[in-house]
Parts: structure tokens; sequence; C-alpha cells
């Protein structure tokens, strides 16, 4: 099943953010070498930091999560990074790096399962996105967890950002 | 951040009134949760699907039993179950069940009641109980619910006076969900035990998810009274699946009483939901009864679970098609049709049982009786728990439709085997007036 | 790189050779759509899965039997079934079946091919016949069709070259799918017609997602060769479940042979895939053979289908994953589980016809032989063709698992009836030689 109590909670800021600051820092100035960081360039690198699903898209291997998502009921109310990164400077653009460099590096290397899944981590990110919209018409039922895992909207409402 | 949102999610409640342990008037509930008492009321509505739901049928109240609608008999509408309850209470009564809010009336009245004299044990799945058990162990549930069981019914039910309320399933502080029966928490720790966990507690050890099952599971359970103490034990020490519940029995020795026909000692299968749906794809996908029968609605501004529990066919927009895509008459005709097929070997096996018993019946009769008798009743006895076990399953296979066709193939073949075990072997030709002759003549 | 995965984006394949409706060498159309091409040649790859692939077993080739590999011997596996098939061919020799690339040889080889006399209607669904049946049709299909069922196989098999090849699936200018074989033509027209709708042709109105299926269900069906012309049918003109072919077969009075042991008049089941899919929820939700079959697989910016035709149980994450989010192992857990409880039933089923194959022969020889006699040879035909209806179905169930416990639960039944129909009543005792004596003292 998708959703477990024992799923330790949220990110932990504390200790990531040098991480982040780290990587996001040196993409931005694009110092990183090797095929990462070529791609990133390539692939628009730059759009990352909109807001803009087509920067997502600039990978040919997110094209149907794209189209999913046009079909989707969320099409004209969330794009990509509404669900798919925290709020936050930080976090956020910890997240984009994330997608952006490692996606880049594994749709290089090719080495990734397909099809992609969502891993748990990103999903953490994805259901807080949802409370983070809906907060008014869920605050009855998602109580008494600090886990957001421990009560999965997406269990349910699996398709509402990307409708096959 | 989330976490912020989260501490307030946390007593997301406004309340009007206090509520404690003590509390088991569920319209003073309601005073803090009008939305969820409002739709916990609507249990009294009874209306059909194909094969659930329930009928409202008249009746004249009399002293003796002041209902004046109750649901269809099942026996009436299946002579052949009181072939198979023969010399036992249910072939006296047994009915369609209905909403939650019949719930402690319809235990109180039935026919059953007064063919059988009844321990206060039954009121632990028919009665808000909290209360009463904790009043009765001075504070102690498990010791209030031991002196249930050793009361008389009638006793017992001056003790009680709600059907299943808001504190039989929730803490009255936080609303989290909790488990309140003897009998689920030590069926469970039996259960776990077999598969090697030691002392679990549901309470303690149980994820969100699985509680919005078990709370179900205080009740839609087999179960059986032990020894002269009458406890309530769910027979789970082996495990879920009807083989293993059977298995159970064989070793304790127990049966529910003897076939009058047949002189079999049969056992009486009783409301599996939570076994059954053990078995299915969907306990295996994570979905939990209260997804089906009590999906969220929306009300006003936020969502709610619908406290009006009851079949999902009655809500298929809201109980089905978050997960499933297809119309509602589609999901309908799928539900329709896995019952169908339920219905249609329910029906064979029920045939084979049948046959069984009257060719038990003249077996017993027959000078000198077949050698093989034992053996026939044991099959009997597997056939019909086998059978029983899906036929007062209430979701007519589709809490797991691939085991319940399952268990009515093997309980066909067990009743025809029991047939079998007592008629002489082919081959050896029937006794004719003829044949009796010539055999005379050579012997002359 | 990614700048390849962009240039191949733009332009999938070009074609190099011109493809006509008589290039049959797949190497050809290789040489157009050499990604497909590569797969299409991996089916000579032999995997066992826990209940279907296949395995590798080395044999000495002989000058009958040219073949040094083939797959596991299903006989020797469950002896039951030279049981079952007592008389007829297959209990002389019935394999499990493997890949695509084998299809030719192993008819060409078969033992079945020495103890009977087959006619070139085999050819159907074992090679790539296209051109040869327009050949020996002269430009008609139907009728080079015809011509090959009135041939011996051996004159009809130096007429082929090529196992199932692009050209029985493709048309070679557009690509489109399209049906090329008359069996399953004509076997669709009789099905709809009995669904009131009137000459339907399967290449003009069947739908693309449909054609996914259909070019499979060309030769993954239940047939019989009809009358002397040995015409190839297909037994839908009632319908595709087990209970309509069975009808209609015996309406036809038609029977495959006389079982050796039973003298019964039974049939034999053959790989009815397509009829099984058929009952299934995945067909009910629109899942084609080639959803599961041919998922698509990517190479480099395009998706291409996998013509590498095989279990989906090797190739998880593309067959199912697409549609079910759970993990590989858990994937796998839950085919096998469906494919185990549908062993299990299918034992249960194997055991009881065997027993009533016993009783029948031993009443053969009774004297005077039971009345009942033949109703019980008929309940073997019926209870005969359920279950191998099941077992000869590859997935082991998994295509329709409600639908195949259904069908093994009724053929326990009526192979346990066959046996009751044979035995003297119950309650009649065995005539033992005092209990004579004392009738004819009586009639002294
Ligand atoms: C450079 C190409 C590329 C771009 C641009 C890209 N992705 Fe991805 N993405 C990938 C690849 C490759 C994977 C598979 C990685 C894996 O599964 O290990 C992936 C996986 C994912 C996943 C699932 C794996 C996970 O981390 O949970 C999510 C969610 C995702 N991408 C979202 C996005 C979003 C949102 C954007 C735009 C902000 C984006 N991607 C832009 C290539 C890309
Ligand atoms: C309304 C919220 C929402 C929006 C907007 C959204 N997604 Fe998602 N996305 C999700 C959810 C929920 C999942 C996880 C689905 C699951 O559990 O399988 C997901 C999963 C993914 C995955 C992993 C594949 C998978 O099925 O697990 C990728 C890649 C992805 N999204 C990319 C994108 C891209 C690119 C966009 C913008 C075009 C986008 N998403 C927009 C909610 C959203
Ligand atoms: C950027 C804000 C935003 C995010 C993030 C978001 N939603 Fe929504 N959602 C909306 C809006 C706006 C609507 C449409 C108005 C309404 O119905 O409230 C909507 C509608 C819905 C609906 C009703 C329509 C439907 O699709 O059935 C559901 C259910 C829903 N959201 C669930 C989710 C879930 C689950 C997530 C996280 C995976 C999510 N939303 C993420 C803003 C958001
Ligand atoms: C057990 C299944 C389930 C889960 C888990 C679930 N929902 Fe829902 N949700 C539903 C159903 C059913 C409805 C439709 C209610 C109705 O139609 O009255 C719904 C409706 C909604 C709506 C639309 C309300 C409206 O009509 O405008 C939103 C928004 C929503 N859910 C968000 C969420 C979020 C956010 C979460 C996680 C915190 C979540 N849901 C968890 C089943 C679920
Ligand atoms: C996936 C959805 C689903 C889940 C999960 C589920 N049920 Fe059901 N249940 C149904 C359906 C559908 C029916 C058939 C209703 C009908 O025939 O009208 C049903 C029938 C019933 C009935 C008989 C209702 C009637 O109308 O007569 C009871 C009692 C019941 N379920 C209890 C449970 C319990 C207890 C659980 C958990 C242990 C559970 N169900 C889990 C869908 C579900
Ligand atoms: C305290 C015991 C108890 C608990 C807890 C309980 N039930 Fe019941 N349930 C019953 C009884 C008793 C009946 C039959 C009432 C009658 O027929 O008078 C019943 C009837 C039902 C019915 C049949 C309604 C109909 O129309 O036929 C459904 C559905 C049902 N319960 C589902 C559930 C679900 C889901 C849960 C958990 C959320 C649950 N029950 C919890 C005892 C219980
Ligand atoms: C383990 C929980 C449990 C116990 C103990 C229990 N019941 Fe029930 N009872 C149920 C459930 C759940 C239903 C609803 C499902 C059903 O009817 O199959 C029900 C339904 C009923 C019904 C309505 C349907 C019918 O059978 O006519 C009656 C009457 C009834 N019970 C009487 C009794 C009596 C009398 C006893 C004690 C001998 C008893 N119950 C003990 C759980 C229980
Ligand atoms: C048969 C069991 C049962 C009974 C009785 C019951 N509830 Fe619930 N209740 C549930 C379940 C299951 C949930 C969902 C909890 C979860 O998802 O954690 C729930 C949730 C709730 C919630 C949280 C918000 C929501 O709607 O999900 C409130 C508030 C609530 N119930 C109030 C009540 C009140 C008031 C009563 C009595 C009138 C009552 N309940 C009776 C089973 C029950
Ligand atoms: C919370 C999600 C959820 C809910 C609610 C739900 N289902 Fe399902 N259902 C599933 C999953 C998951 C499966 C397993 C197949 C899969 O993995 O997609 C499934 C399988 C099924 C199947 C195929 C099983 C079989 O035996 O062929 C049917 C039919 C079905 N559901 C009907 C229903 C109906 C009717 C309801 C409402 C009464 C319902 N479902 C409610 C998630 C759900
Ligand atoms: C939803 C997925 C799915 C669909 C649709 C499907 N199959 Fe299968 N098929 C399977 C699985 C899983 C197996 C079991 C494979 C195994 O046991 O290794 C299987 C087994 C088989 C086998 C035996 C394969 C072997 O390895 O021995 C054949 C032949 C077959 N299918 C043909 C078909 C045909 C023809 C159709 C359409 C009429 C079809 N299948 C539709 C999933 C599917
Ligand atoms: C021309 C007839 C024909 C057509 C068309 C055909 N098959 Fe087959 N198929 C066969 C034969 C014959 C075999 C057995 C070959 C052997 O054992 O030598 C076979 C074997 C298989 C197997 C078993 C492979 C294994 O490892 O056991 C699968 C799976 C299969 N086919 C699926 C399909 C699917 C899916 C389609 C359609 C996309 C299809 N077939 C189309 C005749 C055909
Ligand atoms: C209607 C299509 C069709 C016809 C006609 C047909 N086959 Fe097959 N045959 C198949 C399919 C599909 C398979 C693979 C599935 C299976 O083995 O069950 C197969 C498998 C086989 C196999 C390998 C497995 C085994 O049984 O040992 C042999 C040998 C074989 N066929 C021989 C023959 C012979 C001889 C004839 C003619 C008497 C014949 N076939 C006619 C479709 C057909
Ligand atoms: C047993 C049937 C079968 C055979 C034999 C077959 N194909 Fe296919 N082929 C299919 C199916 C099914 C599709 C999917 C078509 C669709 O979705 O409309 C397909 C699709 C294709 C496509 C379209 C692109 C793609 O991959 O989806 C090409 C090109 C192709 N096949 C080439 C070939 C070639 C070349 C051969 C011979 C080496 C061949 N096929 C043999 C069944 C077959
Ligand atoms: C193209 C989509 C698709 C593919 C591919 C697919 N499935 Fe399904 N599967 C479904 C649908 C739809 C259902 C019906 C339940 C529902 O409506 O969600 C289902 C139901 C199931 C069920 C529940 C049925 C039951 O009898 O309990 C199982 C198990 C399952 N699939 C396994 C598989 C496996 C294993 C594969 C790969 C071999 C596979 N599926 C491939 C769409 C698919
Ligand atoms: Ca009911
Ligand atoms: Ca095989």
């Amino acid at each position: 099943m998708v959703e477990s109590e024992n799923a330790e909670s949220s990110i932990k800021p504390a200790t990531s953010v040098t991480v982040l600051l780290a990587i996001v820092l040196a993409l931005a100035i694009g110092s990183t070498v090797g095929l990462g960081a070529y791609t990133f360039t390539y692939a628009h690198g730059a759009s990352y930091f909109s807001n803009d699903p087509a920067a997502c898209a600039n990978c040919h291997v997110m094209r149907d999560h794209l189209d999913a998502w046009v079909k989707s009921s969320h099409r004209s109310v969330a794009t990509c990074n509404d669900c798919h990164t925290p709020p936050g400077f930080v976090s956020k653009y910890f997240t984009k790096a994330d997608h952006g460099f490692f996606h880049s590096l594994a749709f290089t290397t090719g080495a990734f399962h397909e099809p992609i899944q969502i891993k748990e981590r990103s999903l953490r990110v994805v259901e807080a996105a949802c409370r983070r919209c809906h907060q008014d018409v869920v605050h009855q039922i998602d109580t008494g967890t600090t886990s957001p895992l421990a009560m999965s909207c997406t269990r349910c409402h699996v398709d509402v950002g990307h409708m096959n | 951040s989330i976490f912020e949102h989260k501490q307030e999610a946390r007593n997301p409640f406004f309340r009007v009134v206090e509520l404690t342990d003590q509390t088991d008037d569920p319209a003073i509930w309601g005073k803090n949760f009008p939305l969820q008492y409002d739709d916990y009321r609507r249990t009294i509505d009874q209306v059909r699907t194909r094969y659930g739901g329930s009928e409202a049928m008249e009746r004249t109240p009399t002293q003796a039993d002041p209902r004046s609608v109750v649901a269809q008999s099942r026996i009436e509408e299946d002579p052949r179950l009181k072939i198979m309850w023969a010399g036992y209470a249910f072939a006296k009564d047994f009915r369609e069940e209905r909403g939650h809010a019949y719930m402690l009336d319809d235990q109180t009245y039935t026919e059953r009641q007064k063919v059988a004299q009844q321990p206060g044990t039954c009121l632990h799945c028919h009665a808000s109980i909290v209360v009463p058990y904790e009043k009765a162990g001075n504070g102690d549930l498990v010791k209030g619910f031991e002196k249930f069981n050793q009361m008389p019914f009638a006793e017992a039910r001056k003790l009680v006076t709600h059907p299943v309320a808001c504190i039989d399933c929730h803490e009255p502080t936080t609303m989290q969900l909790r488990i309140s029966r003897p009998g689920f928490i030590e069926g469970m720790r039996a259960l776990k035990a077999s598969q090697g966990i030691k002392d679990y507690d549901v309470n303690r050890d149980a994820t969100r998810q699985e509680m919005r099952s078990f709370v179900c599971g205080q009740c839609h359970v087999e179960y059986y009274f032990k020894g002269p103490e009458k406890r309530l034990v769910y027979p789970w020490a082996n495990g879920l699946k009807v083989e293993q519940i059977l298995a159970y029995y064989d070793t304790e020795q127990f049966k529910d009483w003897t076939h009058a026909d047949t002189g079999a000692p049969v056992l009486k299968a009783q409301h599996p939901e939570f076994e059954m749906w053990n078995q299915g794809i969907h306990a295996r996908s994570g979905v939990s009864c209260a997804d089906c029968h009590m999906p969220y609605k929306r009300e006003g501004a936020t969502k709610i679970s619908d406290h009006h529990v009851r079949s999902p066919l009655l809500n298929i927009n809201r109980s089905c098609q978050t997960c499933h895509k297809w119309s509602e008459s589609e999901l309908l005709a799928r539900a329709e049709s896995i019952q169908e097929r339920t219905l249609h070997m329910r029906n064979l096996a029920m045939d084979a049982l049948v046959e069984l018993i009257g060719d038990l019946k003249a077996a017993r009769t027959a000078n000198p009786p077949p050698p093989e008798l034992d053996r026939a009743q044991m099959l009997q006895r597997k056939a019909q728990f086998y059978l029983d076990f899906v036929e007062a399953e209430n979701s007519y296979g589709f809490h797991a439709p691939e085991e319940a066709l399952r268990i009515l193939g093997e309980s066909i073949d067990f009743a025809r085997q029991g047939q079998l075990a007592i008629r002489p072997a082919t081959g050896q030709p029937v006794p004719q007036a003829s044949s009796l002759e010539d055999q005379c003549t050579v012997t002359r």
C-alpha cells in the first residue's frame, strides 16, 4: 500500500540546507563540470527556475507527464512546481536542482527505472502541496499525525495531477 | 510549512460540549459534530440493492416484539437454509441485516432469543458497550466484558441503551479511532502471535489506515462462545482463512449443534466480512472498509466521512469513482457480475449439501448403516462450514471474489465426496428381484 | 546522449525497401524496421517463469525429429493427463508451448503427427501463410485456405517456410494491423451474428484497440475441424463462454474422440486464451493482449511495441507498471497468487475426473451395466471439457481468474455427479452373502 504510519516524518530542513545551498549555487554559476552540467544548460537549465511546465518537458521523458497534466483537473490551477516543489526559497530551489541536475544525469546516462516512479521524498513534497491549497477542505479529516504520508491524498486522488 | 499546518490540523474541531469516557449518548457528541451525527442517524434508512441493502417489511407489533418494521426473511427466500440449519435457532428466524440503528432491537426481538437461552455475550456487538463494560468492571473493560458474558441476555440487556455509538469507535478527546472490543483485541493478538509477532496491541501498533478497517472488524467477524464462561472468542489462532478457522474448531473439538437430520457435529459461520475482505484484492491494495462504506463527502466548505454506513452501491460516485474512472452503471455492473457468479456457485454448493443431508438421513436408518457414516458426517461438517462461510459473508463475494469461488468449489467437492462415501462401490450391481431369484436357484 | 535523443525524436524510422503483399520474409521487413525485427527474433529465448515461459530441454536430434532443444513435457509432469486423454494423440506428446520462432518446427515434429494423420489445416496457425494461401487460391485467400485444409499435412507443409511473420499481422504499405486468418474472420462473423450484428467484417469494423487483441485471437483460440473438408472452425456461434461452446458442439454432435477407458464421446479444448481473456476484468477494462505481451518500450526518443512476444512476468515494469503503481515483486506475487489458486482447484477437478474415469471403467464391465451409464458418460464429456478449458488455457487463470474458478467448480460437480449416477442409491445395503440367504429362505 502507498501509505504507512512508520514512514518517518517530513524533510529535515536543518541538515539539508547546507547541502542544498552548495548544489544550488554550484549550478547557478554553472561551475559544475561533466555531462550533468552540459545537459543542464542544453536542456535550457535556466528555465528550471521558471514555473513554465514546458521547462520540464524539455526532456522528452517528461513529455508524457506534461501531456497527462494537460488532461488533468489541475491543468488550469496548478503547474508542475506548485505540486513538485516545496514552499520557501531554499527547499524550493533544492528540489528544482534535484529534478534539474539529477534528472539530467539520469537522463543522460539513461540509468533510471521505467516507467518513472515518484520517489518517496518527492511524494512527500506533493502531499504537502495538496494540503497547501486544500487545507480548508481537509482540515477535519487530515488529523492526528505528523507524517503527510500517514494520510495520503494520492491514495485516492492519484490522477488529479496526471490523468492518463 | 508542513509542520505548522500539522499543528493546526491536530485539533481542528470547534467544541461546544466536553466529551469524556463516560459520554455514551451520541446526541451529546452530535453537539460538537452535527454533520457526522446527522449522517449517523440516517442508518435507519432501508433501501434494497440487487443483493444487499435491506427491504422494509411492515409487521403488526406484538407485546413480545414491538417492531413495526423488519427486514425480509432469508429463510423464507431460500428454504434450503432450514435444511442446512435443521435443529438450530437460525432455522427459526434469520433476516437480512439492516442499518446500525436497528442492531439492538433486532437482536433483542429475534425469534432466536425465544428458541434458545442466549448469554450477555451477544451484546458485545449489538450495543454501545464501552461505558456499561467499564461500569460492570469498576473501570476495568475486560472484567466488565467477562461479567457480561456470564449473565443471561435479558439481565445484561437492561444495562445497555444505545446501538453502536461514537464512543465505540472514537477516543473522545482527540477523536482518533480506537478499538474498544475485547473480542477483537484478543483475536488480533492471537492472529499476530501465529505470525510470530509477540503481544500485539492493536491500539498501540495499528496504522491509521488499518484502523479504518479494524473498527469494523470489531464486529463483522466469525466468532464463537468458548466454554462455560461463554467468553467471546474470534477463532483466528491459525489464521483468517476458512480452512485455518475450521482447523481451529476441530482442535478445540467445538460444534455449534448436532444436525437434526444427520447427527453431524456442525458449525454456524457468521458474517466473516473482515476475514474475507482480508483475502481480497482491495485489502491487498490497502483499501479499508471506511474507504467504501464511509466515503468522504463534501459538506459545505469541508470534507467529512459519511457516517451513514451502508451499501457502497447506493453511493458509487463517492465510494468507487475516486479510484475507478468507470461510469456508475459500469461499476455497478462489475460488482453485480461478481455477486451473480458467486450466487450461482453458492446455489450449486447448496444443492450438493442438501443432497448429502438427504443421503445421510437415509443412510442412518439403513440396516446395517454404511461403514463410512462417520466420515460422511465429517464431510458434511466441512462442506457446510465452507458454504456458510460465503453464505454468511454479506457482500455476496465482492470482498474477495476469487476466495469465495475457491471456497464454494471445495464445498461442492466435500459434499459430493460425502455422498460417495456412503454408497456401495461402482460396478456392484443393484440387487434386483430377478437377479436374487437366480442366485437362489443357484443355491438350490 | 541527449543530443542523439533529440535527433531520433524527429524521425523514428524511414523505409529502405518497398514491401508488398508478396513479401513474406521477415528479414526484408527488418530492413525497414530493424528494432521490431531484432525483438521479433528474440522469441527463440526460452526462460521459465513459475507457471509459464518454457524450459529448454536438450535432446539428441534424430532423422525423424532434428530438434536439439524442446520444451518440457506436460504429460510427464502430470501423468493424470494421459488418463484424461486416453486413446487420443495428446496422450502421446504434449509439451509446454514456447516462443513464436518454434511454432513451425514444433508442429512438424510433434509425436502427435506420427500417431495420427493430420490435415494441412494445422498450418493456419503455425506458419506465415498469407502468401501461400493466396498462391494456392490464385489470389483468393479463402480458396487457398480451403485447398490447404484438404491436403495431408506433409504435402501442405512443403508450401510454407516461415513461422508467423510480419505480413500475418500487418498490412505492408501502411503497417496497420490486419486480420489474415479466415478462421478468425468467420468465427467473429458468427459470434457477432449471435449478438444481432449482421455480416461483421473484422478488418472493416474493429477499432484499433480491438485489433491489438484480434491479431492474437487469430490463433490463440479453441477450434475444431468441421466435416470431411476439415474446415477450420472456431465454435463461437452461441458465444465465447465454455457452456456456449459446449452447447455448440453438442448440437453439432461433434466429438474429438471416444475415450479409450470409458467409451465416452469426449472433446479436447485447446488454448482458449482469447475466449478466457474476454471473460476477464482486463478485457472488460479495454486492456489488449498487446498491452501486456507487446508493451511499449523506449528506444531512444521513440516508443515501439516490444516484438519479443513472451510472458509479461519477464517484463513487469513495462507490461504492468504503466497501469499499476505496485512494485515489481508485488505485481509478480499478485499474478502468482491467482495462478496458484487456479492450479489448486485444477488439481481437485483433475482428481475428480480421474476417479470418474476409474468408476466408468469398472461400471462398463459390470453385469448388468448400471442403467445410468450413458448419463455418466455425458457427465464425463462435460466435466472433462470444462476442466480442459482451463487446463489448456495458458495463463493458469490469470486472464480471467473468477471465470476459471467458476468453470473448475462446475467441473468438479459434473465429475462427482457422474460417479453418483452409476452407484446404487444410498441406504440400499450392499448385497451380502448373509442377507441374500435370508431373502432366499423367505422365498422358500
Ligand atoms: C533533463 C531532463 C529532465 C527535466 C528538464 C526534468 N526531468 Fe523530471 N525526470 C527526468 C528523468 C530522467 C527522471 C527519472 C529519474 C529517476 O527515476 O531516477 C525524472 C523523474 C522525475 C520525477 C519522479 C522521480 C522523483 O524524483 O520523484 C518527478 C516528480 C519529476 N521528474 C518532475 C520534474 C519536474 C517538476 C520538472 C520541471 C521542474 C522536471 N522533472 C524536469 C528528466 C527530467
Ligand atoms: C496537482 C498536482 C500535480 C501537478 C500540477 C503535477 N503533478 Fe506530477 N505528480 C503528481 C502526483 C500526485 C504524482 C504521484 C502519482 C503517483 O503516486 O504515482 C506525480 C508524479 C509525477 C512524476 C513521476 C511519475 C509517476 O507517475 O510517479 C513525474 C515525472 C511528474 N509528476 C512530473 C510532472 C510534470 C512534468 C508536471 C507539469 C507538467 C507535473 N508533474 C504536474 C501531482 C502533480
Ligand atoms: C496550487 C494550488 C493547488 C494544489 C497544489 C493542489 N490543488 Fe487541488 N485544486 C486546486 C483548485 C484551485 C481546484 C479547483 C477548485 C476547487 O474545486 O476547489 C482544485 C481541485 C481539486 C479537486 C476537485 C476536482 C477533482 O480533481 O476531483 C481535488 C480532488 C483536488 N484538487 C485534490 C488535490 C490533491 C490530491 C492535490 C495534491 C496531489 C492537489 N489537489 C493539489 C488547487 C490546488
Ligand atoms: C479514502 C479516499 C480519499 C482520501 C484519502 C482523500 N480524499 Fe479527497 N475526496 C474523496 C472523495 C470520495 C471526494 C468526493 C466528495 C464528494 O463528492 O462529496 C473527495 C473530494 C475532495 C476534494 C473536492 C471537494 C469538492 O467537492 O470541491 C478535494 C479538494 C479533496 N478531496 C482533497 C483531498 C486532499 C488534499 C486529501 C489529503 C489530505 C484527500 N482529499 C484525501 C476521497 C478521498
Ligand atoms: C472496495 C470496496 C469495499 C471494501 C473495502 C469493503 N466493502 Fe463491504 N461491501 C462492498 C460492496 C460493493 C458490497 C455489496 C453491497 C450490496 O450488495 O449492495 C459490500 C457489502 C458489505 C456488507 C453488506 C451490506 C449490505 O448492504 O447488505 C457489509 C456488512 C460489509 N460490506 C462490511 C464490510 C466490512 C466490515 C469491510 C472491511 C472489513 C468491508 N465491507 C470492506 C464494498 C466494500
Ligand atoms: C458494535 C458492532 C459493530 C460495529 C463496530 C460495526 N458494525 Fe456494521 N453492523 C453491526 C450489526 C449488528 C449490523 C446489523 C444490524 C441489524 O441488522 O439490525 C451491522 C450492519 C452493517 C451493514 C449493513 C447495512 C445494510 O443496509 O444492510 C453495513 C454495510 C455495516 N454494518 C458496515 C460496517 C462498517 C463499514 C463498520 C466500520 C466503519 C461497521 N459496520 C462497524 C455491527 C457493527
Ligand atoms: C462478533 C460480533 C457479534 C456477536 C457476538 C453477535 N452478533 Fe449479531 N450480528 C453481528 C453483525 C456484524 C451482524 C450483521 C451482519 C449479518 O447479519 O450477517 C449481526 C446481525 C444480527 C441479527 C440481524 C440479522 C439476523 O441474523 O437475523 C440478529 C437478529 C443478531 N445479529 C442476533 C444476535 C444474537 C442473538 C447474538 C448472540 C447469540 C449475536 N447476534 C451475537 C455481529 C455479532
Ligand atoms: C462504526 C464506527 C464509527 C462510529 C460508530 C462513529 N464513527 Fe466517526 N469515524 C469513523 C471512521 C472510520 C472515521 C475516519 C477516521 C480516520 O480516517 O482516521 C471517522 C471520523 C470521524 C470524525 C473525523 C472527521 C471525519 O468526518 O472524517 C469525526 C468528527 C467523527 N467521526 C465523529 C463521529 C460522531 C459524532 C459519531 C457519533 C454520532 C461517530 N463519529 C460515530 C467511524 C465511526
Ligand atoms: C481507495 C481505492 C479504491 C476504492 C475506493 C475502490 N477500489 Fe476497486 N480496486 C482498487 C484497486 C487498487 C484494485 C486492484 C487492481 C489495481 O491494482 O488497479 C481494485 C480492483 C477492483 C475490481 C477488480 C477486481 C476483480 O475481482 O476483478 C473491481 C471490480 C473493483 N475494484 C470495483 C470496485 C467497486 C465497485 C468499488 C466501490 C464499491 C471499488 N472498487 C472501490 C481500488 C479501489
Ligand atoms: C493484463 C495483462 C494480460 C493480458 C491483457 C493478456 N495476457 Fe496473456 N498472460 C498474462 C500473464 C500475466 C500470463 C502468465 C505468464 C506466466 O505465467 O509466466 C499470461 C500468459 C499467456 C500465455 C502463456 C505464456 C507463457 O509464458 O507460457 C499466452 C499464450 C497468452 N498469455 C496469450 C494472451 C492472449 C492471446 C491475450 C489476448 C487475447 C492475452 N494473453 C492477454 C497477461 C496478460
Ligand atoms: C499464426 C498464429 C499465431 C499468432 C497470430 C499469434 N500466436 Fe502466439 N503462439 C502461436 C503458437 C503456435 C505458439 C506456440 C509455439 C510453440 O510452442 O512452438 C504461440 C506461443 C505464444 C506464447 C508463449 C510463449 C512462451 O514462452 O511460452 C505467447 C505469450 C504468445 N504466443 C502470445 C501471442 C500474442 C500476444 C499474439 C498477438 C500479438 C500472438 N501470440 C499471436 C501462434 C500464434
Ligand atoms: C486455431 C489455431 C491453431 C491450430 C489450427 C493448430 N494449432 Fe497448434 N498451437 C496453437 C497455439 C496458439 C499454440 C500455443 C499454445 C498452446 O500450446 O496451448 C499451439 C501449440 C502447438 C504445439 C506445441 C505445444 C504442444 O501441444 O505440444 C504443437 C506441437 C502444436 N500446436 C501442434 C498442432 C497440430 C499438430 C495441429 C493440427 C492438428 C495444430 N497445432 C493446429 C494454435 C493452433
Ligand atoms: C503476432 C502479431 C505481430 C507480428 C508477427 C508482427 N507484429 Fe508488428 N505489431 C503488432 C502489434 C499488435 C503492433 C501494435 C500496433 C498498434 O498498436 O496499432 C505492432 C506494431 C508494429 C509497428 C509500429 C510501431 C510499433 O512498434 O508499435 C511496426 C513498425 C511493426 N509492428 C513492425 C513489425 C515487423 C517488422 C514485424 C516482423 C519482423 C512485425 N511487426 C511482426 C503485431 C505483430
Ligand atoms: C493497460 C492497463 C493495464 C495493464 C497493462 C495491466 N493491468 Fe491489471 N488491471 C487493470 C485494470 C483497469 C484492472 C481492473 C481494476 C480497476 O478498474 O482498476 C486491473 C486489475 C488487475 C488485478 C486485479 C484483478 C483480480 O482478479 O483481482 C490484478 C491482480 C492485475 N490487474 C494485475 C496485472 C498484472 C500482473 C499485469 C501485467 C502482466 C497487469 N495487471 C497489466 C489495468 C491494467
Ligand atoms: Ca443488508
Ligand atoms: Ca509457455
